[in-house]
């Protein structure tokens, strides 16, 4: 049994006499056998008591006749109209009224008006027949027909005694003649199909005699139809789908995507509720392919699709449930199978075929040698450049480090001195190493302007290596020749003018000088001016591998501190800022370098 | 540090300031109530300061020197407050640190 | 303390326990709350729980006590509220456990000194952007302009090593700033009018909607966020407000049921800062909305749309009743007659 | 307060200084090793400072007012040390929290 309505409405007046109807609720059987059971739940207001029940026609009626006092003994808002809520519970057998909180219940609201009921000359006729609020039905598809609705508005066929009231029921265009009206009773005739249509649109007829003339009065009523899983799932086009897995191997990677469709609606609320859930099997014992992959499944609601009726798109993904070794190399179909677990009938799965294919990936250097120059005037931290096996911007939880080590072991202590000049340093999850100057020391010597390494790449998780030889060859004029006092390197950041900025030896410079970079923007931009070491990498809001190794080489891009003025910043560093941005030991200013205000009587003038 | 006194010689004063002429580039039209605090703190001068009045007054500093010495405590805030705008572009921006709190003689 | 001849739910309480029976059986409530949090009764524990609620009826000041919303006690009494009308599902959430607004706005204008609040801005206010022009009265008035920073900053800051906000901080700091800024200012900078969507943008964000409701992965079912809702005392007792100041009415000039807009407006602007915070859907209109929608709704597809259309489409919400700022006299006209009809 | 920097934003000079001349009428030749603070603070500001610069900057603050602002953390003493000496009449005397222990930027 099952209510075809949310909650009953209606308007009750002082002088509604005692045995008065008021309002019929009705349920829809869901069994032939089925019979309706109907109390009155709610004993918890005063007023409940006022009202009667029906058991067998589910008919509310007055225990007593309402007087004026009854309205001003309910405690509610000072208000004209006073909300009386009661409840109706519904069961296939005959009960008690204590078993009310374990049955469906549905919610009637009576509007007690503070007044009587109008005359038959007041009364606007329409009232007579429909409610001012129409609320809309809605039944089961596939289910027996039943009565749905008294069309009858019980509290107002006295006011005007000599009318005589009809209803017809006119159905949408398109539908079928599912509803008729039967003794006030608008009915549903036969079962209907919801995949065929969701909701019916009914104009309801209202016939009027009065003594002189015939008055029409319409409303539409649109009764919705409630899904069950009558629909086995099915696929639409391809059932196979054709993977090949390479460069990214890293756990939680999704490939290729085959649909499934069900014409029947997948709820989503409440979230424990199964019905129509589709449940799918890897069909597959290898285990290996069961500790790997698995399959991601999504859905969601589509109306287009489905001939504008709610229907479920699901879509099956295939996922790696950890990261692939580079060695792996397999080719092999997976088949998916789904299930809708709530559908009756047999044909209630179809079957998914993956065809995957694992390429393994090689940990190698095309080149032998690789030769990098740099300027004898670099400063400590400098970038040189970057190393990276072949394909490692594209790899995804592949994990290749980088090391440096003098080529030729052999030579003298004083000779393999010279080897601090250059460093190598990577980030975690960062693809490449980044070359750099270690040691501007070591460079003064001649001997030492020509280096010569081996570099590894290291696989992390086989071991699996290769290597390349790597030529440094330092040239150009070198520190000798800078004044000493310039020979302090610091760090660019602080520095606040052109000037001054072009003029200072910077901390990461490969010219060895910092360099100036001049916002024109007015308010917070990303250019903002600012002294750098590189402007190639900083600022580029993305704090490096060398950059992060100490923060006075490119605060801008670093710094966690908090900045002072009028900026923007993402994680780290300053992503925008207004006018000159400079720091000191990661504290950054961002303000307009205009002429000092006006001189401020400081200490020195005071009287 | 010295005794405080938050009163004439050191309290909070409020100005209505457009988040525009803040002069911290943000684009916006919101107006503040910008607090800051105004006072001189002669009251809450030591034997420190009187000495380093003399020193000054005697000229032996270089004006360099001079002009970077605080000759009373200063009238600071003890506490910030932060201010949140949206922008002309509709964005929430919150400039911390922009208001003071309360006021005092420091140092 | 709530308004005179409402008994507030903390009082009704010390009241129940000096009688040895009120005190036994609402004990036995609070221990079914408890359960029922926990997990779903037993039938018999549910039919013992309905004696217990049943035998508590004849406690007057228990079933009509109410809650002040804001005030320092809210969460306790909103508590006791609930726990006496449990199990749930025997009274619907359209009766709202906050004393009337209507008489709460009476005595929220006498502290409020509505007259006095509006200090115009000496520096030269741009015209035409009503929302701005309250951001600015706002940010004058200093109460209004550090509570407003203190949401702001809130619902702005980005938790360290997350990229999300704390929301639960956001919704705190959001409600505090409705609670305590006096209306006139609280709601200028929520219900101004707008003629561009520029201001429509400024109106939108307010509240910081990326924070307040928004989620990355998309808008969850009406259904799930209302179920969310009514676990939490807060968000059941401000919805329930909702639903009975902002019922529509065809028959009513203002489409409200209850006369008074800023009656609805201020129930509207309670449920900001809770699981169901409503916000504009966009920058060209006054349509509010709720952040979720009908998809994977099965049969329960009209309930879900009663929800959002319990927002969306409320005669109570409409286009000059969200526009205060052209009713701000009225609104302060209103509050005035009513202290001129109390003194 | 705002985070400090002991260094050459703010920091200890030393000047030798005949007690009579501290400018406090102590009659003695005797010669003591003043300690002061000197410093900009400068790398010390905050927002506030920013914002306090633009609007003494737009001329909106009366000039007494703008006299008694302090436009950014002042470099001063966290603590004093006393100065003892023997006056010409050879009586010990000691003036009290007369030299910078160590300087820090306050506020």
């Amino acid at each position: 049994l099952y209510f075809p309505q949310r909650a009953y409405t209606e308007s009750i007046y002082v002088g509604q006499l005692q045995g008065s109807q008021v309002l019929q609720v009705h349920s829809m059987r869901e069994t032939p056998t089925e019979r309706p059971y109907f109390t009155l739940c709610s004993h918890r207001d005063t007023y409940a008591s006022w009202f009667h029940m029906d058991e067998a026609t589910g008919v509310l009626s007055m225990n007593k006749t309402l007087e004026w006092s009854d309205f001003s003994s309910i405690r509610d808002l000072v208000r004209p109209v006073k909300d009386l809520n009661l409840k109706v519970g519904v069961s296939s057998v005959p009960m008690q009224k204590a078993i009310c909180p374990f049955l469906p219940t549905v919610e009637v609201k009576l509007m007690f008006i503070n007044d009587t009921a109008p005359s038959c000359g007041q009364v606007e006729l329409k009232t007579l027949c429909f409610p001012d609020k129409v609320s809309n039905p809605h039944i089961t598809e596939n289910r027996m027909p039943g009565a749905l609705r008294q069309l009858r508005r019980f509290t107002h066929m006295n006011i005007c005694p000599n009318y005589t009231i009809s209803y017809a029921v006119e159905a949408g265009t398109n539908q079928t003649q599912a509803f008729c009206i039967l003794q006030y009773e608008l009915v549903v005739t036969a079962p209907v199909d919801r995949e065929e249509s969701e909701v019916y649109h009914l104009d309801l007829v209202c016939m009027i005699r009065t003594e002189e003339k015939l008055e029409k009065f319409f409303s539409s009523l649109h009764v919705n139809i409630y899904d069950e899983d009558d629909n086995p799932p099915y696929m639409n086009g391809t059932d196979t789908e054709d993977i090949k897995i390479e460069f990214n191997r890293s756990e939680g990677t999704v490939y290729g995507t085959l649909f499934v469709y069900d014409r029947d609606t997948t709820p989503v609320y409440p979230t424990d509720l199964i019905q129509n859930k589709l449940v799918g099997t890897l069909m597959t014992n290898d285990s290996w392919i069961r500790n790997t992959i698995t399959i991601e499944h999504k859905f969601r609601e589509e109306k287009a699709i489905f001939g504008n009726v709610r229907g479920t798109v699901h879509e099956y993904k295939l996922k790696l449930s950890q990261n692939l070794s580079v060695t792996e190399r397999r080719s092999f179909q997976l088949d998916y199978l789904v299930n809708d677990t709530t559908f009756p009938g047999p044909e209630g799965t179809v079957l998914l075929h993956f065809n995957v294919t694992i390429l393994p990936v090689p940990i190698h250097f095309s080149n032998i040698t690789y030769f990098f120059t740099v300027s004898l005037k670099a400063t400590t931290y400098s970038q040189i450049g970057s190393v990276c096996v072949d394909n490692c911007l594209k790899f995804k939880g592949i994990d290749v480090t980088y090391q440096l080590e003098i080529a030729d072991r052999n030579i003298s202590a004083d000779a393999q001195s010279c080897y601090w000049a250059v460093g190598l340093a990577q980030k975690p999850n960062e693809k490449a190493g980044v070359l750099y100057v270690n040691d501007t020391e070591v460079l003064r010597r001649p001997q030492c302007q020509e280096l010569q390494y081996v570099v590894i790449a290291e696989e992390q998780q086989n071991k699996f290596q290769a290597m390349m030889q790597l030529v440094v060859i330092f040239e150009g004029e070198g520190n000798t020749v800078i004044r000493l006092d310039e020979q302090r390197v610091l760090p660019c950041a602080e520095k606040r003018q052109r000037g001054e900025c072009e003029a200072s030896r910077g901390l990461g410079a490969p010219t060895g000088r910092c360099q100036w970079r001049q916002g024109r923007d007015k308010g917070i931009s990303k250019k903002y001016s600012t002294c750098s070491p590189d402007l190639g990498t900083c600022p580029d809001a993305y704090c490096d591998a060398i950059e992060s190794k100490n923060i006075s080489i490119c605060p801008q891009d670093c710094s966690s501190q908090p900045i002072i003025g009028g900026y923007e910043r993402d994680l780290y560093g300053i992503k925008a800022g207004h006018g000159t941005c400079y720091c000191f030991s990661g504290k950054c200013f961002c303000e307009k370098d205009e002429l000092e205000v006006f001189p401020i009587c400081d200490d020195v003038c005071k009287p | 540090s010295r005794g405080r006194h938050s009163s004439r010689d050191c309290h909070v004063e409020k100005r209505e300031m457009r988040v525009r002429d803040l002069g911290m580039g943000f684009d916006s039209d919101e107006i503040v109530l910008f607090k800051f605090c105004v006072g001189s703190c002669q009251r809450s001068r030591g034997n420190y300061d009187l000495a380093l009045r003399a020193l000054l007054a005697n000229g032996s500093l270089p004006k360099r020197t001079a002009r970077k010495v605080s000759a009373h405590p200063c009238c600071r805030p003890t506490g910030y407050e932060p201010v949140s705008f949206m922008d002309a572009t509709t964005t929430w921006r919150t400039i911390k640190s922009l208001s003071a709190a309360d006021c005092e003689c420091m140092g | 303390p709530v308004f005179p001849g409402t008994v507030d739910c903390i009082e009704a309480v010390q009241e129940c326990i000096k009688d040895p029976e009120c005190k036994r059986q609402l004990r036995h409530l609070e221990y079914c709350v408890d359960e029922e949090a926990v997990a779903p009764l037993s039938l018999e524990g549910r039919q013992a729980c309905v004696d217990a609620q049943n035998n508590l009826m004849h406690y007057q000041s228990l079933q009509e006590c109410k809650c002040q919303r804001g005030s320092r006690m809210e969460q306790q009494c909103l508590s006791i509220y609930w726990t006496v009308r449990f199990p749930q599902g025997y009274d619907d959430i359209e009766t709202s456990p906050y004393e009337d607004i209507e008489l709460e706005l009476v005595k929220n204008s006498e502290t409020s000194k509505l007259a006095s609040i509006v200090s115009v801005s000496s520096l030269p206010l741009t015209d035409q952007n009503q929302c701005l022009k309250a951001a600015q009265d706002c940010g004058l008035y200093e109460k209004c302009g550090s509570l407003r920073s203190e949401y702001a900053l809130a619902c702005t800051k980005i938790i360290p090593g997350t990229n999300h906000c704390n929301r639960h901080k956001c919704h705190r700091a959001l409600r505090r700033f409705l609670e305590r800024v006096p209306e006139e200012y609280s709601f200028g900078v929520l219900f101004c009018p707008c003629s561009d969507t520029l201001c429509g943008e400024r109106r939108r964000k307010t509240i910081v909607p990326s924070c307040s409701y928004e989620e990355r992965d998309g808008q969850p079912n009406c259904l799930n966020l209302e179920s969310y809702c009514l676990k939490d005392n807060l968000c059941r007792s401000r919805l329930a407000d909702f639903q009975q100041n902002c019922q529509p009415s065809s028959l009513s000039p203002s489409g409200c049921l209850r006369e008074s807009v800023a009656v609805c407006l201020k129930a509207y602007a309670g449920l900001i800062g809770t699981i169901m915070t409503p916000n504009y859907v966009s920058n060209s209109s006054t349509e509010v909305s709720q952040w979720c929608n009908c998809e994977g709704s099965g049969n329960q597809w009209q309930d879900c749309l009663r929800i959002l259309h319990m927002f969306n489409s409320n005669t109570c919400l409409r286009e000059d009743n969200l526009g205060l700022q052209t009713k701000r006299i009225q609104f302060k006209t209103f509050l005035c007659f009513q202290k001129v009809v109390e003194s």
